[in-house]
């Protein structure tokens, strides 16, 4: 990256100029602290890291699947941090970072729920005061990580306007920042939005290919041949990925929601996928040149995942560059695969992951499984690290209602859970 | 008529509203009846998807104009169906700019928008940092470019800011998105001041809503005011009440009115500066 | 321990006879694998342990409870482990050590499904078959944990007898092991049952204070005060004391259920409290012979509590031994006390606890905090470590139910969750 | 009459019920019933809250019993309220035992079984290790203590239990709980062969239903039957279809006699064996 921000033609400061200071002052903030680690920020990060979010994660050799695709798998359990999922990573850092700022409020969105659960946790943590902006129709799908933000003592505000889903949150969380931008930071959830946030996030995230690389090297003696994360914004991905993008035997893959089908309904503004990598276009959102799902007008178009967590238009402007430039291979796995895939791992590795973890899994079905069409090109080598980006206990109640309506021939029977849990 | 020659007769009075809401036909009466009340400049919003610099208000008037069918080439349409006399300024965000035409980059949109006879632009979410290539197809076409001044601009920010402005300075009165409010802001005043030294009209936003508003803006030293929400109101009662466009035309027309002559009450209450014109 | 299993008077082996040949081989495993490490089996344990597991778990500082309290306050995370549960320490181990024993089969009880979860994970990972034993009623308040038991690929057979919860999900498992005793591994859920189940189960389990003991020393330089940990059947408990019972200075509180209140009704023979250490006598009962809540007959009461892991009549033969013998410390924290807990961390350290796991922070306020009573004749001294032993994601239900209906004052205002989640 | 001595005259019919299933009056009924049919020895159970080593049939009469009431002191009562004149075998859990009583330990049950008229015990969650306690009062107050042997019970344990055991040894049939079955299984013949060389009376119990059943098991070598489940059923199927005492005591009386009758009929069948008496 360069030093404004941008990677090749992405990144960047698309903001309302209100918002301009606070993001020169957060710019500030981001290369002393944490690029230079002034006051020691980011000693205090780590080991508040590793004391109360639980790193290191382990890198887990899954002896069933290894078997399975008869090649080495690893798996980066980041499913083991704190709250669930990687997200706390950088949730903690940015509200740490806000500490520093001398900042007294913390706003944030989220759509699944998962960065909003992580970001409430570390505010209590660090006794910040904290408001997330969430979709009414994402309220009423994730109940449970609503309540868990209000336990913590986050105050949650339904987004009422259009659809109510995660677009409308981050355009609602940027407005309250435009408002209360003097004391207040905005913790965006991924590795998305203007500049600095796209470095800082991965920053914050690196951890994850930081120590998977050594315990790579440590455990197996070498690098591996390939690395595997889903991708929706991006964050767990860039974050299982940094570390690597200089060793150029490793491949990098990451893997999107195919959705129900690739093919886009430009007519009535709909992609069945959240493949921005992989069917998008270059535009702007969200304060940052990138990768989008976008119609021919270049209206930002509703995308779709049976995980709500991938389920966005935009893709981090550095992880686009790095596919651009071939350093990274996007690739995808619809629905069926993932849903498929999340079963597969709960019965053989004994881990229920997220459902859109579940989807890096599929990847490696679709490329070395038993039913690989000779077409599925990729080479995974011999040694493959997947990251397990979240744990699925959020995913249980569409774990069901997605079983049943797609009829997964592995899954267990479920009858007695029709009606729900 | 350019846009800063807009603000030589007395303070400017910069109506917004949305294209096409809630319809075609209903919108392009509306935009005219702004000129009837008295607008100096129009500001013509061009609906965008995710608009994460308005309010509620305006937010739900894009809703309404995007469920229509207004598309950047429908807007264009519209541009050339109105029957105004006074400038357009298209205010609209900067993904639908860069994508417009077949190669991306804001060079095609530019060029069509000064074909159908727009004279500048106004694009919240472009800072001047990215604005380059905005500002040179500008120039190529003789477009002006309207930047926001934000309370919280100051120093280096401001001059950056200044030195790519054209047409007008949109000051930004209070932090936050667009809206509808009745005070004045302390924020408007000292921004005022900061950008006294700056030769280029000032013209006030956000949350301007009544007659006496407008004329205390201007009374601090405002060369123009600027109301959307207030305008975008009428509009979504006139469609949730079913009203029929003349009715809600007029109603548009007549606050139109009073907010212009609140912006001239208050200029003949300014002590004379020998700097403005 | 003596090699015979009993501690004092407690302990020892009453079992039906035909399980009596099986224990004595599990017996005779446990002193091969566990106690000499044959096979490299504590190896490859701990190994297990460390990357499936996530172990080492933090020893955390929890800076707003230590102000609260006004001593250091230290957190052993054991809601870190995989499954959210120091469960998986235990289940792991005997599904290891059955492995070993060329067992092809594996049978567990169950009451909130967390002993559950945790060996059908652990049997997932280890490819053996698993079949679960649960009380209907404990099955209809706790589906998810169900339903990741049925992910994991074990089967959950409902107990339709008697009240159909934890104590007939015991009998019911005991005989299916005694029906199949002799290619089926029993995997009790806490140090009790008949030897070598409490001993194994706390050497398993004993990695919880071995870590601690270690970090703490290294955190603080010195061991602590006191160590705070819930006691249901007292397998966190006996964990997270074991490597401190030879440290004189250091004392062990044991915090049980005390349910609704300590006043048991022996005529209907239900103790509204599940504080049998407290409350109860001595007695026999699923194998060992421990402290009970029993009438006066010797018929075991129903016991109450508002979190079910908590739920049971009797408590560990060896912790029981430590109490008796002045070594630990039995005290009991209410419902209410409980539920209050379980907000307060989950409000002032972002980390939302199992309502087990809320009773040893609710002994903290009982003798600490702002309303301690003069009577509170606790002196925890100034260094404090409490045992975080799970995570409260599986309680969400509960916690909004029983906030309702008590009232908690501190509690976020959840109206929106009346009807559930 | 001791309990060795019910074996001396032909193989031993040694029906179970729990002591107060459904209710107190009808169970007196009932247990008279079985010596009527011909039992040798009636083993009676007195019900513990949680009975791991039966099946549901005994497990859901424990039930009933304790609703209705049953404890232990009842259960002397009961005892001596009894009119049979075959011995008494009382079955229960360990835990009751050593609970009766000022202090805790056997003595004070043992001595108090021993003054209602019971001969013996039938422990089924005592085995052989932690059984001296009870075994030194049943010494002291002259009462048998029976020991179960399992299908799995072999080597050093068989001989560890058979030194303890008095009046019978308890035969389990099959590995499992308690419960109603219909063959005979291999396991039965393979411990009646491991016991052979010990000279104390073999009872088979677990699953035994029927006449047939009975002659069968008696043919492979037992030295009497232990039948509890199928009779238990009678019991509960009685007091579901709510039929009066009189009618279900004659069908126990009836499904006894049949077994007695099987259990003889497998005797006559027998290659005779000079050890056996
Ligand atoms: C477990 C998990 N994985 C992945 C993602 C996708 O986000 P990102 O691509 O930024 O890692 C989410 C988002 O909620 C998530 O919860
Ligand atoms: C989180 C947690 N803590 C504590 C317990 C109580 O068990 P034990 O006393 O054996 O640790 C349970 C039982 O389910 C539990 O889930």
């Amino acid at each position: 990256m360069s030093v404004d921000g941008t990677f090749g033609d992405y990144g960047g400061q698309y903001v309302p100029e209100a918002l301009m200071p606070a993001i020169e002052e957060l710019n500030d903030a981001y290369e002393r602290y944490v690029l230079n680690n002034e006051g020691g920020f980011m000693d205090d990060f780590r080991e508040r890291l590793r004391d109360f979010g639980g790193r290191p994660t382990p890198l887990q050799r899954a002896g069933r699947l290894s078997e399975r695709y008869d090649c080495e798998v690893y798996l980066k359990r980041e499913d083991l941090v704190h709250g669930g999922a990687h997200k706390l990573n950088n949730a903690l850092g940015q509200v740490l970072l806000a500490k520093y700022m001398g900042k007294e409020r913390i706003v944030a969105e989220t759509g699944a729920g998962q960065h909003g659960t992580a970001t409430a946790m570390a505010c209590a943590h660090l006794d910040m005061p904290c408001e997330i902006y969430m979709g009414e129709r994402d309220i009423n799908r994730q109940r449970p990580n609503v309540f868990r933000m209000k336990l913590n003592g986050s105050e949650v505000n339904p987004v009422t306007v259009g659809r109510g889903t995660l677009k409308e949150a981050i355009s609602e969380t940027m407005r309250d920042w435009a408002t209360n931008v003097e004391d207040t930071h905005y913790v965006i959830g991924s590795v998305v939005g203007p500049h600095p946030f796209p470095s800082m996030v991965r920053d914050f995230q690196s951890v994850i290919s930081e120590e998977a690389r050594t315990q790579v090297r440590e455990q197996v003696g070498r690098l591996p041949d390939a690395v595997i994360a889903c991708a929706g914004g991006g964050s767990n991905t860039m974050g299982a990925f940094a570390a690597f993008v200089p060793d150029d035997e490793t491949r990098l893959y990451a893997v999107e929601a195919g959705g129900s089908t690739l093919e886009v309904d430009s007519e009535a503004g709909v992609a069945p996928n959240s493949a921005s990598l992989t069917t998008g276009s270059e535009g702007i959102l969200h304060g940052a040149r990138t990768r989008l799902l976008q119609d021919d007008d270049g209206q930002i178009m509703e995308s779709h995942s049976v995980s709500s967590g991938l389920d966005y238009a935009g893709v981090g402007p550095e992880l686009a560059h790095l596919v651009d430039t071939g350093r990274a291979t996007a690739v995808n796995v619809g629905d069926d695969e993932a849903l498929t895939a999340f079963h597969r791992l709960s019965q053989l590795e004994g881990i229920i992951p997220a459902l859109e973890t579940a989807h890096a899994f599929g990847y490696l079905e679709q490329v070395a499984g038993p039913d690989a069409t000779e077409s599925a090109d990729a080479d995974l080598g011999e040694l493959v690290v997947v990251n397990v980006s979240g744990r699925g206990d959020k995913d249980l109640e569409s774990a069901i209602e997605e079983t049943y309506e797609r009829d997964i021939d592995i899954a267990p029977n479920m009858d007695e859970f029709t009606g729900g849990l | 008529m350019s846009l800063e020659d807009a603000f030589a007769d007395g303070p400017a009075f910069i109506p917004y509203l949305a294209a096409g809401d809630p319809g075609y036909e209903s919108s392009l009466a509306y935009v005219e009846a702004l000129e009837r009340g008295g607008a100096d400049i129009i500001e013509l919003g061009l609906p965008f998807s995710e608009p994460v610099a308005e309010g509620p208000t305006i937010q739900n008037a894009v809703v309404r104009s995007l469920e229509n069918g207004m598309t950047p080439p429908r807007f264009f349409e519209f541009v050339e169906d109105l029957d105004v006399s006074v400038p357009l300024v298209c205010m609209t965000y900067y993904n639908l700019i860069y994508r417009y035409g077949d190669d991306p980059g804001p060079r095609p949109f530019v060029e069509k928008a000064a074909a159908v006879g727009i004279e500048g632009f106004v694009v919240p979410d472009l800072p001047a940092e990215e604005a380059d290539p905005l500002r040179e197809a500008c120039d190529e076409f003789g477009l002006d470019l309207v930047f926001i001044v934000a309370p919280t601009t100051r120093g280096e920010r401001l001059d950056r800011i200044m030195e790519q402005v054209s047409g007008y300075v949109y000051v930004q009165a209070r932090l936050g998105t667009t809206g509808a409010q009745t005070s004045v802001s302390d924020q408007t005043s000292s921004s005022l001041d900061r950008l006294g030294e700056y030769d280029v009209p000032k013209a006030v936003g956000f949350g301007i809503s009544s007659g006496d508003h407008a004329e205390r803006i201007v009374r601090s030293g405002a060369d123009g005011i600027i109301v959307g929400s207030a305008l975008v109101d009428i509009v979504a009662t006139g469609y949730e009440h079913g009203d029929d466009a003349e009715t809600v035309a007029d109603r548009i027309e007549t606050l139109a009115r009073e907010l212009d002559e609140g912006a001239r009450a208050g200029a003949s209450q300014r002590p004379p500066h020998p700097e403005r014109t």
